[in-house]
């Protein structure tokens, strides 16, 4: 049971941020008491992010007063936020790739003695708190060597390292599997249990109720709503947030009829020496993938479509074998690959959002190699309204839309691609529960028109929700696969442990 | 000869002694020039091996020391050294000689108050490019007579053959009686002498006469009196072939050559002689010729 | 701070102000450059000077219009100064004596001679994942021997007379030289915001990873941005020796870095995805006037070079301000 | 693919090779050149020679390890050749004609200027957010021109004896110049891996954003790592004066990319993050080996340069191989 004060920690009145063409913040109140975790729930672009950057001194508020501890708080950069004792886990990650993971985790204050680092110390400190995130990679791993799970994890044991008042958490969970946050929600309690007040901003409604106290719903950057979450239901919290109600989390699941196989992937091997995967789709199937994190699920995704040459295997695609070498070959035969790292992987921040829609599929928009900007812009606006980008339009720029509309500005992308087959890994990361209806129903539609999609996703409800059938990864090699009747998360979950209960728990 | 042959000769071991012959940029067509002679010179002696080489610019002090190293390591019986810098190549120079390996001076005289320092004495074989370069000038003084305004065109500063071709200039000027209205660094280049004197020329409309201290430059300089269908005359330095057709059609008046070919070979006797144990000093002064319409041939 | 108390003011007139100077680029410099020289250069403002600038940016606009390509794509080109070089001898030898029949010949080899070396370049930076500063300061090193190997040193001259006098040729006033110029830049400008491929060029700069991954050869799009860049040295060595009427195998020592300074000034990140072809013209503008004007003003050598680095740096800076203030604007309004 | 042939070995052996091969970077290549030179170029395995060899690599070392920092974080310093020059000539006037009292003011006074210019080229970049490399281009032009303005072009001489002859002495056989060099080196690869500030360059250079969220400084950390290389040059400079004596305003041209050179070839990426001081020795070592062994083998220049230019390339060529092959037996094993 967390031990709420009525002193609040927090306190935040009137905060308003402008950004060119948007008001992301607008006249925002909100209070947080210590050993309480605060939700802070709202639609992609609310101005959620926003209020944390201006929190932890990244972004200078326009109006409005902070209070913290008593103390008035106007951090004029992150190191004054941390030194209030204002621990931030950011949206994006932010980490070093090629230093090793104990060195990203003490970054804020590297274990020292007489200026030189103390690698003995640091290495045990890593140790544990991998050990309390649930993480099990050695320290001296560089970290470009994760899967982004894995990262997400290093970022919450970073935040967790250094001892704070106050717990800022941006989506932490979005690609993490249900063990993870479990193991997650145990840390924030113990926190919480010590009077560490969190904030805690989560698309994922069901996480809200279990781990939230009070939440405080933003929309268009003003604040409609702050009480307990337990006087509210999931259908009220929906309405408030979308301005409209969801007669369902899910669309429904029609019998499509299951056509011929789209694709046919035989004993690949992503190394040399793991485990052969073998899996097929068929035009009309959304066949989904679950597994727990650096279960391999990317690994296979990312060899498939050619990003990483396999070490062996064959693949089929309609029936015929073809030799896939670089991404260009699978677009060529009708395959597309959303990403699961959206920033590294998928968007080019710099360009406008129309030309990162259009990258895919630039022969629609362009004859004799001549681009035309109108044909793209149009496509983009078209885009934009199926997928509800919030933007000032097509031609602001990726790097200034929020966590979740990038996301959306990815998957456009391969919408506009429009191939047979569609790999989307982890296509919903960040994405507002309205938005997520709308995609689920979009994947689906695709679905029914006869193409094939694969989904792989940490998120098991959503894949319970729409897939025909579940294929579940444990330790690199395809544990089983459940069908829609016996659909059952137990049954998944058992399935992905299986690898590693076997023969123990490794890295 | 298109390539630098002069080293191929130093590969296999013979019981000749070596000369090393150590110049600045070989890039550069003055010290082709001067390399060639000394490949011809000794084929024709026939008992010398010669090792010659060169830096990648004039100003890679560092890089010649390195080159002079080579030889003392080489263990040759001379060097013949066309220095980048008079002054910091002395201690190398004096390096050589304290290992009992004759050193000649040739193109550019080492500073003689640096030499005492070291307390090396090294001869020097080569021309006067100070008088040189006021031969040439005078060319030009005559050409255009008293009170004419002319400009110079320098080297790289801080060059001594730039320095003492500019001198040389500047005694042509005061005693031709000439008006100096400017001088300006162009680097030895020919785009960069093209534009500074372009620019000389806008400055100064009423420009007479150019001295060029050297025929790259002229090029550039040539160029701009072309292209303004101005009448200036230039007196330049060097006399490489790209000249030729300028001063037959009279917009140089002259050049300067100081026989680069003949340089070197002289340096090659001079090492010889030194080698069989002949005490050779002070300054044995080359020949110099100013080249001019009727001598270009 | 002043700035904000502007950004106070009326936001119509805000907006307005911020596009201006988001646009203006390192244009805002070059004005206040010119202004200064008009003031204080004796002759800077006469026809025949503003042709003499025209003349003497000719050849870094054209090297650093090839570069642009180049460091859009996240590379570099150090080997242009040398380069031309080695395509202006072999391209000099093969027109030498030679009458207005050899040039078509000569400009080809030129060109290919460049593309070819830009070929290099690119393909062993993208197949061995080797940084292009590497191995374009290696081209450096080869080309700058195999010019000297080539003629031994000399000087090349009597060039075709219809060549050199196409360099001193003029087209209502304005040098054909430049006119040439002025023409790449426009092509260049064309292709890269205007095809698919310069938007490829650009993404590739930005996010190579995201752009392979969406079916794209970025390999080979980098590759062909070292090849322009090459050729566009193989038409400089052309324009040099039609200017000059002479090619050294010593000509164009320092070059690469004026081309890009230009590029940079102009406004690109050498870590690529930023950057255009009219910044590049500026930034060519910029060094060009600032050496003419010195030169005009008859300001010594060694003070000349301390002035020349210093507005380099107040340039960039000014265009740092320039571009915050108008983001600041913008939010304002 | 052969590699992968390789890879299915045995995975004890694969680890170690890979091992090796992940620690040895450049040094593979430079053995190689090492061995044949030692085979085909005269005098090249001499002691005199090794010595030499010491000596003639002690500049670009001392600058090369002042290099790594700034490259470290992400910068690069264009004005190394001219800031030596210039660190050079004034303290040379110093000490001219003085005894071997003059030399530390002399030598203080250098590494002041050194890490003054290194100052002001880190605090322009940072403040204004301006690229490095235009910032450090403009000093270029600044420090030269400085020089030659404070000495009117001429050349200093007649330097302490106590200088020079430090110059020309050894320990133990290592000439006194190198021992220094080794020393620095010593220091600065300590700094880098052992201390907290070393940790943060690594960081800032990798991900400058992370960085300052957790609270650190960066802009101090990356005008630090620009002052450090400042002073390195005025080390060198005193280093160079011991080894000529004399002092040129004209000295140094082009050694800042002989100093770049060396660091990328030791395995630094130009965007930062990633590099070591190991790595920057070796690569020193590699450039002045080639022209050493070049030089006695008695290739001509022309060739010379050729030659020079093509081994860089394959040296990092090779480098990327292993490298590669390396990850390959290590995710094998
Ligand atoms: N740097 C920026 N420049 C311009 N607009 C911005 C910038 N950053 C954010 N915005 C805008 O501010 C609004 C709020 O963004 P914010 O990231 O706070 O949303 P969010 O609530 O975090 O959404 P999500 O759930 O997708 O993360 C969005 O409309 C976004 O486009
Ligand atoms: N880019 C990468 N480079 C090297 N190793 C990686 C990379 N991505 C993942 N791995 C490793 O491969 C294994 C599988 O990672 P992968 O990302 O495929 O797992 P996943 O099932 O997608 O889980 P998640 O994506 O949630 O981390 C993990 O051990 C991870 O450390
Ligand atoms: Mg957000
Ligand atoms: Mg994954």
């Amino acid at each position: 049971m967390p031990t709420t004060t009525d002193t609040a920690l927090l306190d935040i009145a009137g905060l308003t941020k402008r950004y060119a063409g948007v008001t992301a913040l607008d006249e925002v109140d909100l209070s947080v008491k210590a050993g309480e975790i605060h939700i802070l729930i709202g639609e992609n672009g609310a101005g959620k992010s926003t209020l944390v950057k201006c929190l932890a001194g990244i972004e200078r508020p326009d109006g409005g007063t902070m209070t913290f501890g008593g103390e008035p708080h106007r951090p004029a950069a992150a190191a004054d936020a941390l030194r209030a004792g204002i621990q931030v886990v950011h949206q994006e990650l932010a980490l070093l790739p090629a230093l090793s993971v104990a060195e990203n985790l003490f970054l804020q204050r590297l274990p020292r003695r007489l200026g030189l680092v103390d690698r003995g110390a640091m290495r045990r400190r890593a140790r544990q708190l991998l050990e309390q995130v649930g993480l099990e990679v050695s320290p001296d791993t560089p970290v470009e060597r994760l899967g982004i799970a894995q990262m997400q994890l290093v970022e919450i044991a970073k935040a967790l390292s250094g001892d704070c008042r106050l717990l800022v958490m941006d989506e932490p969970t979005a690609t993490l599997t249900p063990r993870e946050t479990a193991t997650l929600f145990t840390q924030l309690r113990r926190l919480t249990a010590e009077g560490v007040a969190v904030i805690y901003i989560s698309h994922h409604l069901e996480e809200i109720f279990e781990i939230g106290d009070r939440l405080t719903v933003l929309r268009n950057g003003r604040g409609v709503h702050t009480g307990p979450v337990a006087e509210l239901t999931p259908a009220e919290l929906v309405r408030m947030m979308v301005g409209r109600d969801l007669d369902a989390e899910y669309p429904p699941v029609a019998d499509r009829p299951v056509g011929d196989h789209l694709l046919r992937v035989t004993d690949l091997k992503v190394t040399p020496d793991a485990p052969p995967v073998s899996l097929s789709v068929r035009s009309g199937e959304v066949v989904g993938v679950a597994g727990l994190v650096g279960s391999g699920r990317t690994e296979t995704m990312r060899a498939i479509f050619g990003a990483d040459r396999p070490a062996a295997g064959t693949v089929e695609v309609r029936g015929r074998p073809v030799r896939i070498t670089h991404p260009r070959d699978a677009v060529r035969h009708g395959i597309s690959f959303l990403t699961e790292d959206r920033k590294a992987q998928g968007l080019v921040l710099d360009l406008p959002i129309a030309a990162n829609m259009s990258l895919a599929a630039i022969d629609q928009v362009s004859r004799l190699g001549l681009l035309s900007h109108g044909a793209e812009t149009a496509a983009a606006r078209d885009l934009s309204e199926r997928l509800h980008v919030r933007a000032t339009g097509p031609h602001q720029k990726v790097r200034a839309l929020s966590g979740g509309n990038q996301q959306k500005v990815v998957l456009a992308r391969w919408l506009a691609a429009d191939t047979d087959l569609l790999i989307v890994d982890e296509p919903t990361r960040g994405i507002d529960v309205g938005a997520r209806y709308e995609i689920h129903q979009l994947l689906l539609s695709l679905a029914d028109s006869g193409k094939g999609v694969l989904v792989v996703s940490s998120d098991l409800p959503e894949l319970l929700g729409i897939c025909d059938r579940i294929l579940v990864f444990s330790k690199g090699r395809i544990a089983g696969e459940i069908a829609r009747p016996d659909f059952d998360a137990e049954r998944v979950l058992n399935l992905a442990y299986s690898g590693y209960l076997k023969n123990g728990i490794s890295a | 000869g298109q390539e630098s042959t002069g080293t191929t000769v130093a590969a296999e071991p013979t019981g000749k002694p070596t000369v090393c012959l150590v110049m600045k940029s070989l890039a550069n067509e003055y010290f082709q020039q001067m390399q060639q002679g000394a490949v011809d010179h000794v084929a024709k002696l026939g008992n010398v091996t010669l090792d010659s080489s060169g830096t990648q610019n004039e100003t890679d002090v560092d890089g010649q020391v390195a080159l002079v190293e080579k030889c003392i390591t080489k263990q040759a019986q001379a060097i013949v050294l066309a220095p980048a810098d008079s002054k910091a190549l002395v201690q190398s120079a004096a390096k050589a000689a304290k290992a009992g390996i004759k050193v000649v001076n040739i193109d550019v005289k080492l500073d003689d108050a640096a030499l005492q320092q070291a307390g090396a004495d090294v001869p020097f074989v080569g021309p006067d490019n100070r008088d040189g370069a006021k031969q040439s000038g005078m060319e030009l003084a005559k050409a255009l007579g008293k009170g004419a305004k002319v400009v110079i065109l320098e080297g790289n500063p801080g060059a001594d053959n730039a320095l003492q071709r500019k001198n040389g200039f500047d005694d042509a000027v005061a005693e031709g009686g000439l008006e100096l209205l400017d001088s300006k660094t162009a680097h030895w280049e020919t785009d960069e002498a093209h534009t500074v004197f372009g620019n000389m020329l806008t400055a100064h409309p009423d420009i007479k006469g150019v001295l060029v201290s050297n025929d790259a430059m002229a090029l550039g300089v040539i160029k701009v009196i072309e292209e303004r269908k101005a009448d200036i005359k230039v007196a330049s330095f060097d006399n490489i072939p790209a000249v030729k057709p300028y001063l037959q059609s009279g917009v140089m008046v002259s050049t300067l050559d100081q026989f680069g070919s003949k340089q070197a070979a002289d340096g090659i006797d001079y090492a010889m002689k030194m080698i069989n144990g002949e005490q050779v000093t002070g300054w044995q002064k080359t020949p110099i010729t100013v080249i001019t319409k009727d001598n270009v041939g | 701070m002043s700035s904000i108390s502007v950004a106070r003011g009326n936001p119509r007139t805000n907006r307005v102000v911020s596009q201006v100077l988001g646009e203006a680029g390192i244009g805002v410099a070059l004005v206040a450059l010119g202004v200064f020289f008009l003031a204080f250069a004796p002759h800077f403002g006469t026809a025949q000077n503003i042709r003499d600038i025209m003349t003497q940016i000719t050849l870094n606009t054209i090297l650093a219009v090839g570069m642009t390509f180049i460091i859009l794509v996240g590379g570099i080109d150090l080997s242009v100064g040398s380069l031309i070089a080695l395509c202006a001898v072999v391209a000099g030898t093969a027109m030498e004596g030679g009458g207005a029949g050899s040039i078509p010949g000569a400009i080809l080899l030129s060109l290919l001679i460049g593309a070819a070396a830009g070929f290099i370049n690119g393909f062993v930076t993208e197949r061995w994942r080797v940084p292009s500063f590497i191995v374009t300061l290696g081209m450096l090193y080869v080309a700058r021997g195999a010019a000297q190997q080539y003629t031994g040193a000399a000087t090349i001259y009597s060039l075709p007379e219809s060549l050199t006098s196409f360099g001193t040729a003029t087209l209502a006033g304005v040098p054909a030289v430049f006119a040439v110029a002025l023409l790449m830049a426009a092509v260049a400008w064309f292709v890269l915001s205007r095809t698919v491929f310069g938007r490829l060029v650009y993404a590739t700069g930005n996010n190579e990873e995201a752009v392979r991954l969406s079916g794209h050869r970025t390999g080979v799009i980098k590759v062909i941005c070292f090849m322009i860049g090459g050729a566009c040295v193989g038409v400089a060595a052309i324009v040099y020796m039609a200017r000059l009427g002479v090619a050294s195998p010593i000509l164009g020592q320092g070059y690469e870095l004026n081309a890009i300074a230009a590029v940079v000034i102009g406004g690109a990140s050498l870590s690529g995805g930023r950057g255009s072809v009219i910044g590049t013209l500026l930034g060519a503008c910029l060094l060009g006037v600032l050496t003419n004007g010195l030169l005009l003003m008859g300001v010594s050598d060694f003070q000349r070079t301390i002035v020349t680095g210093a507005v380099i740096i107040v340039a960039v800076v000014l265009d740092a301000y320039r571009k915050r203030l108008s983001t600041r604007l913008s939010v304002a309004s």
